[in-house]
């Protein structure tokens, strides 16, 4: 469904991503782990158009559709703007949550809906309603006055109100409390079994494996390790560097 | 004092000329950041639009003002385009320099066609004067304030229930997370310059109707003490911007009635620098937080 | 060899003999060359001068003013009614000229420094719009008649020697530890005050010291043009030295000096341009800005190019011996 | 680093070809007198300086007009002493340091024989002493302050001076009109009016009239309501108002709009224009200003050029234009007296001009070659022209 | 010896507690790890600390001084420096630049000195530039000397973010995440870079998120979780305690709902 082909990405004269190649499959749910600035957020920056590759020869395909790079004999360079790509299905929910604070609920739910073009019908608001109810005692309520919790909840919303394809979370459970982690973990992989495809990124490595079916291990930029969950969660290494063994 | 109420009707008119323009340095800033210097050339634009439309064309007043609208609208946009969007993702202080370009730029150009006298406005329509009580009000006053504040009213309205409104909203909350939501963010800004710009040239034809004197350097000092009410108000904001005009605007009227005449860009001035030392977001802006 | 470089007399009169000659150098070519290059010369070092006190406060610590022509102002008027009312000599008038701004500076700079970026430059510019009207409203100043009966002190060698002190203090200043601490608060304010850098002093101290500058220069103009007036130190003229700030690569101070020295003569070489002068002047601003949006100099600094050239040497010798 | 695209460079390419039809458009605006035709002798160069842009173009630009139309009148006339006239015309944006500049490159690089300029009082003082210092004849054609012609033998002006018309005039409206009570505006950022203003003041307390109300505005304002209420309030029998015709023409229509039907506006020359008319309209009817000569009863020589004027610009000529005419010609009449171009020569002769009648008045030099106009015409707008109100002789000395 | 102690210390941001109620003990010349999930208010921490934060409750001692209400320039002169999370140089100024502003407490001379070059200036500015270099050639960036700080990859830019908080001779030194963006042969070069510091009588407060780090150099580690303390003690204890491996290490009690089902890897 996505796949990464040799991106490399660079801020000034650093390199935050080498050649980094990955995929996800329809109905997956893909876990990226690693170090705080190993690159994972950079990551799904680059996929959602927010940072461009600085090599020409790397390539993002969503749906068969460039997102950015050449596809293979053709010339032309395709470099996607955001908004473009959450039209084609992808839908970011950023890092810190990044709700708009001085928006109310429902505004921040009609901001999610903004790439489609039609006014969102009600089952819209129901299926987002369904997974956080939280949301609708508060839909009038201002943003930036929820609770961190509430507020991951709202991001997430946010983005289903775009019906995505593939959601991109970016570390849902920073900050919160455990119990509300395991709350909105519950709810993610709702979400996936309701037919959305996921990649998350995660700095709980417990956490991530245990919900995610593959994962990839970034390390300084480079992807250093790849497999299914169960694998990687037995892997000695893995266990070393982020399990805490 | 008894004049009191006749000098706040007078500042009210002024007030609502400054808060047109102050909407348009308000929302930019809000959205870029940029204080942007050419404002005041595109509310002179704005003016001698209106006058050529008037005065060549013998349009009436509603085309009068809405071709000046759309023609601002169109510089604005082609600013944005030429003189801003080439400098992005540069220094802010290149932005505010390109800007000052195109305010020397755009003033001598009206110079060169239009010569730099002072011109009449053609009388659009009788000007009429009611008493009401001991005080009096013009046809003239009633429609600037009128129209001002109908397209205060319409941009409020639009910025709070339109698609594209909400839009601008998270654009200038969360530039990332606007474009993470599908908002296509050049779009959003070349609106925000258009809109903004519109408005300035609506104040243009506005002014040249009310003042009946339309200049090439007019919009100098217009757009100087437009800013100072736009950071007034809490640069920003748009109720901030209509709230820092009008403020302005009495402010200097009233600083002829207490005799101060001489000191009334002083007093716009001074009172914007004790109020951002006392609140440095300005009345109605937020605060923001040092980010560390 | 080492020790006579670095002992500290040698360096004094080392310095005083340059400004010696230079102002010799200024008076033999005061004789020969012809007066209107002559005239621009003095502009080129009065802007010099005004634009590196605005490079001290907008390129070194990075705060935005608007209001630099107001401290010009202030220069000229004091140096004018010192040297004209008070009868004083003209060093005199332009040492006190410095002062008068400087102190203006630091009243202005310790309520307004709370406010950042924009907000400083605003508030500056509206600082400048109020000293411009109460000059134009005080006696003493002439109101908008202006100041008259200035005499015309201001030498070719005077000005010469003034800007050649100008720009070594400047540059001595930006490679010392205080000129360190300024590019520190400009880069970073927080990494600066956790390094133990006291931020608003230094601020206080770019705009004191900016403003002497200001004042300087403003003196120097007062006894150019013999006769001021309040019209003469707008908004504009803040925005033009700016321009030539930003134009020459905002923090650097030969980009500074360029930026001065190809505004100043700007006007002259457009002036073939007739009645599209200022037209093409606005023009070449957007086109700067858009190719070198860091300034001709923007991010190329003299110092490090040269000791980079000589490390680079040194390091190719080592190799070899490696 | 920024890399070019296409759409800025075709946006800067939009701005390019603007600029160049713009420049098309004014292209015919060239140095005037430089058809040079068969003339073998050096042409006798003029410089002028003035503002041609920026805020104080308006004065610098009618200057300009009249200058330029004498130029032209000169050489087809053949020019001076046999010599074409060229004029060199640089822009000073009404600033300092380039009216400097441009006097000094005036001088020690065109190598002009005179200045005509600028026609603000404080560039005047400025480019004077230069002028003077290098023996270089300068007169200004506006300029009304003080401490100019002071400065030295080679500066000249011949504008209406205030400090002989404005007396006049309160003499007039006091004693003969009985307007006592009167309410003053003073342009506080224009060394003219403050300058005037004072004059006016002194000579109001001495005709026994009082000021009850002084209100400030600032050149370049256009909003006054806030000064008419006031002035409204006061009640005066007229308004005082040294000043230029822009403001002049809107304060009149903030005054007749708040109903205050017949009072009169009386100020200096700086309200002679047809812009007053035009921007102010039949609120204007009734202001009465001093000035050099009466467009209603010119002389000969002024219907002349009046008429000339009009058909070649299109319009009928200012004061400023009309000073900058009377500027060029007195030189002109100076270097064919004294048979030299040369300002050492003729600027004796120039000093010695008396009763000139030029378009913009008659005009006289005093010993200490300070200018007088005599006689000086009040004047008043009726039906949107200036009509003759009365003529004041005045002492020649 | 208590170098550094927080008593009570809580701040909060618009009705969030970021740091509630928090006693924390740093003894003089120990290496203390400070370690929890991100937005725990392990950054908070530092901040308060070093004075860009007030705390809203509670002191903070330095050397049993109060330190509350002092401006950070202070705090950083009695001898606290610290680099940061999100890497904070002065990323247009050359690397020898960069840690000779580091050696700003060190110096007297001031504008005077400065504008009239005087010997003390000279003699001072030397000895500046010797412990510069060694606090460069200290951490191996001593070749980079004249490259701008914006163009040192990752790791470089930390270790001189390191160099400028310790050229000063501090008595702590507080690191957030210093092992960030590196990779693991720069982590153990930084776990000795550390070891070393330590050796030369400075305190270490550590922020990190990478365990093999913490857990191989800390003494002591203090857990935080939700702005509260929640664990204190020896690297093995904290493995071993279960809140903190609930909170931080990962629970394992959060157990997927649906069996995933075996994906071979790809």
């Amino acid at each position: 469904m996505l796949r990464l082909e040799n991106i490399d990405v660079s801020y000034g004269r650093i390199r935050a991503l080498q050649s980094v190649s990955l995929q996800v499959k329809e109905g997956e749910i893909v876990a990226l782990i690693g170090a705080n600035g190993a690159g994972k957020s950079t990551t799904l920056r680059t996929i959602s158009g927010l940072l461009k590759p600085a090599n020409k020869e790397g390539r993002i395909v969503f749906n068969r559709k460039h997102i950015f790079g050449s596809p293979p004999n053709s010339s032309r360079t395709a470099s996607l703007k955001p908004h473009t790509i959450v039209q084609l299905g992808v839908s970011q929910v950023p890092e810190g949550r990044r709700v708009f604070p001085k928006m109310s609920v429902h505004e921040n739910l009609l901001m999610g809906a903004h790439s489609r073009k039609e006014k969102p019908l009600q089952e819209d608001y129901e299926r987002v309603f369904h997974h956080f109810p939280r949301l609708k005692e508060r839909r009038k309520q201002l943003a930036g006055t929820l609770s961190g919790g509430e507020q991951q909840m709202l991001a997430i919303g946010r983005s289903l109100m775009s019906q995505p394809k593939l959601l991109l979370l970016d570390e849902p459970s920073m900050g919160l409390a455990p119990l509300l982690v395991e709350e909105i973990f519950h709810i993610i992989e709702d979400i996936n079994s309701s037919g959305t495809t996921i990649m998350l990124v995660e700095q709980n490595a417990h956490l991530a494996l245990e919900i995610s079916d593959r994962a990839y291990v970034l390390e300084t930029g480079r992807i250093v390790l790849e497999g299914s969950s169960q694998e990687l969660a037995k892997n000695p290494e893995v266990r070393r560097a982020y399990l805490g063994d | 004092m008894k004049d009191l109420m006749q000098q706040l009707i007078n500042g009210l008119a002024l007030g609502s000329i400054y808060a047109l323009i102050a909407l348009g340095y308000t929302m930019v800033y809000g959205i870029i950041s940029l204080i942007n210097f050419a404002y005041g050339e595109i509310y002179m634009f704005g003016a001698f639009t209106g006058l050529i439309l008037a005065a060549t064309y013998k349009t009436n007043v509603v085309v009068a003002l809405l071709g000046g609208m759309m023609l601002s609208l169109v510089l604005g946009v082609l600013i944005e385009r030429v003189a801003y969007k080439p400098l992005r993702r540069s220094s802010r202080l290149s932005a505010l320099i390109s800007t000052i370009g195109v305010s020397i730029f755009l003033s001598t150009l009206m110079v060169l066609l239009k010569g730099p006298n002072t011109q009449g406005f053609p009388k659009l329509f009788e000007n009429k004067v009611y008493a009401i009580g001991n005080f009096q009000i013009t046809i003239y006053q009633i429609v600037i304030i009128g129209v001002a504040a109908f397209l205060m009213l319409a941009l409020h309205l639009f910025v709070t229930y339109t698609r594209t409104g909400r839009a601008m909203r998270a654009t200038a909350q969360d530039q990332d997370a606007a474009g993470l939501m599908g908002v296509n963010i050049d779009r959003i800004i070349a609106t925000t310059f258009a809109i903004g710009s519109s408005l300035a040239g609506a104040a243009g034809v506005l002014a040249g109707i009310y003042f009946n004197a339309v200049q090439p350097y007019m919009g100098t000092m217009a757009g100087l003490k437009a800013f100072a009410a736009a950071v007034l108000g809490g640069i920003g904001s748009i109720p901030g911007a209509m709230l820092g005009g009008l403020m302005i605007g009495l402010l200097e009227v009233l600083s002829v009635t207490v005799n101060l005449s001489e000191y009334k860009d002083a007093f716009a001035f001074g009172i914007l620098i004790l109020v951002l030392l006392v609140k440095p977001s300005g009345i109605m802006g937020q605060k923001i937080n040092k980010k560390v | 060899m080492r020790n006579i470089k670095n002992n500290w007399l040698v360096q004094v009169i080392g310095f005083v003999l340059v400004l010696i000659m230079t102002g010799l150098t200024a008076q033999g070519l005061s004789r020969i060359m012809p007066p209107y290059y002559l005239q621009i010369g003095f502009f080129i070092g009065i802007n010099v001068i005004m634009a590196l006190g605005l490079n001290l406060i907008a390129g070194a610590t990075g705060q935005l003013s608007l209001g630099h022509s107001a401290f010009m102002s202030i220069g000229a008027y004091a140096s004018a009614i010192a040297t004209v009312t008070l009868h004083l000599p003209f060093p005199v008038g332009i040492l006190l000229g410095g002062l008068a701004a400087c102190l203006f500076g630091i009243v202005i700079g310790f309520p307004t420094l709370r406010l950042s970026g924009d907000y400083l430059a605003i508030a500056t510019l509206g600082f400048a719009e109020i000293v411009r009207v109460i000059f134009t409203n005080m006696q003493i100043t002439g109101g908008a008649i202006g100041f008259l009966g200035i005499k015309n002190l201001t030498t070719f060698p005077v000005i010469m020697i003034l800007t050649v002190a100008m720009i070594a203090v400047m540059m001595w200043l930006e490679n010392s530890r205080n000129g360190r601490a300024m590019l520190a608060v400009r880069e970073d304010e927080i990494a600066a005050e956790s390094v133990g850098v006291n931020i608003t002093w230094y601020k206080i101290q770019a705009f004191a010291i900016g403003s002497f500058c200001a004042g300087v220069g403003g003196a120097l103009f007062a006894h150019t043009t013999t006769f001021i007036q309040p019209t003469d130190f707008g908004f504009m003229k803040s925005i033009e030295f700016l321009n030539m700030v930003v134009l020459g690569g905002l923090g650097s101070i030969p980009g500074t000096i360029i930026g001065s020295v190809v505004l100043t003569t700007a006007p002259e070489f457009l002036r073939f341009m007739a009645n599209y002068r200022m037209l093409v002047y606005g023009l070449l601003l957007i086109i700067m800005m858009i190719f070198r949006p860091h300034g001709l100099l923007g991010g190329f600094n003299f110092r490090q190019a040269i000791s980079r050239a000589l490390f680079l040497g040194r390091r190719i010798r080592q190799g070899a011996k490696v | 680093m920024f890399k070019p695209n296409r759409k800025v460079l075709v946006s800067l390419g939009v701005i390019l070809s603007l600029l160049l039809i713009v420049t098309g458009c004014g292209g015919q605006s060239g140095t005037a007198g430089q058809t040079g035709t068969t003339e073998t002798k050096e042409p006798i160069k003029i410089g002028f300086l003035g503002a041609k842009t920026g805020n104080t173009a308006i004065y610098g630009l009618g200057n300009l007009k009249g200058i330029k139309f004498a130029v032209d009148e000169l050489n087809q006339k053949g020019g001076i002493l046999g010599h074409q006239v060229q004029l060199i015309e640089d822009d000073d944006v009404g600033a300092k340091d380039q009216a400097i500049n441009i006097t000094n490159k005036f001088i020690t690089q065109d190598k002009v024989n005179a200045i005509i300029g600028d026609p603000l009082t404080g560039l005047t003082r400025v480019a004077g002493q230069i002028a003077n210092s290098k023996n270089t004849v300068i007169m200004s054609a506006g300029c009304t302050g003080p401490n100019v012609v002071e400065i030295g033998p080679y500066v000249f002006r011949d504008t209406l001076l205030d400090s002989v018309a404005a007396p006049a005039t309160m003499k007039y409206i006091i004693q003969e009109k009985g307007w006592k009570k009167i309410a003053m505006i003073i342009s506080k950022n224009s060394d003219y009016s403050v300058g005037v203003s004072a004059v006016f003041k002194q000579a109001i307390e001495a005709n026994g009239g009082s000021v009850i109300d002084e209100e400030y505005i600032q050149d370049g304002d256009t909003d006054f309501s806030a000064q008419v209420t006031k002035i409204k309030a006061a009640n005066p029998d007229v308004i005082v108002f040294g000043g230029y015709y822009t403001e002049a023409a809107l304060i009149m229509k903030k005054v007749r709009e708040v109903g205050m039907k017949d009072i009169a506006m009386v100020g200096g020359d700086g309200l002679q224009s047809e812009d007053l008319v035009k921007i102010g309209g039949s609120a204007v009817d009734g202001v009465i200003s001093f000035a050099g000569f009466s467009p209603e009863q010119p002389t000969p020589t002024t219907q002349k050029f009046m008429d000339a004027f009009k058909a070649k610009n299109n319009e009928l000529p200012d004061l400023f234009a009309a000073n900058g005419y009377d500027a060029m010609m007195i030189i002109a009449k100076a270097m064919t007296d004294a048979n030299s171009a040369d300002p050492v020569k003729f600027k004796d002769t120039l000093a010695q001009t008396k009763n000139y009648e030029g378009v913009s008045g008659t005009i006289t030099f005093k010993a200490n070659h300070e200018v007088i106009k005599s006689p000086v015409y009040l004047l008043q707008v009726k039906d949107g022209k200036f009509e003759l109100l009365k003529k004041v002789p005045v002492a020649l000395n | 010896m208590n170098i550094l102690e927080l008593q009570n210390v809580t701040i909060s941001f618009g009705g969030l507690t970021a740091v509630d109620k928090l006693d924390i003990q740093v003894k003089s010349g120990e290496i203390l790890s400070l370690i929890g999930p991100n937005g725990a208010g392990k950054s908070t921490v530092f901040n308060l600390i070093t004075g860009l934060y007030k705390p809203s409750d509670g002191a903070i001692l330095f050397q049993s001084e109060a330190l509350t209400g002092s401006p950070p320039y202070r705090i950083a002169k009695k001898g606290i420096t610290r680099t940061f999370q999100s890497i904070r140089l002065f990323s247009e100024l050359s690397v020898l630049h960069n840690v000779l502003i580091g050696t700003h407490v060190l110096g007297q001379a001031g504008l005077f000195h400065s504008i009239i070059r005087s010997p003390l200036m000279h003699s001072e500015e030397k000895e500046l530039r010797e412990k510069a270099m060694a606090a460069l050639d200290f951490l191996g960036l001593a070749d980079k000397e004249h490259e701008k700080a914006k163009n040192l990859s990752y790791g470089e830019q930390r270790r001189l973010e390191i160099a400028r908080a310790l050229v000063s001779n501090p008595k702590i030194l507080l690191l957030d995440e210093p092992a960030a963006g590196m990779n693991p042969f720069e982590k153990t070069v930084l776990m000795d870079i550390i070891r070393k510091i330590r050796d030369t009588g400075v305190t270490i407060f550590l922020v990190e998120h990478d365990m093999t780090l913490v857990m191989g150099i800390s003494e002591r580690i203090v857990v935080l979780d939700y702005g509260k303390k929640i664990a204190e003690g020896s690297p093995v204890k904290i493995r071993q305690n279960d809140s903190v491996i609930e909170a931080y290490l990962g629970s394992g009690q959060f157990r997927s709902r649906i069996r995933r089902k075996e994906t071979g890897a790809c």
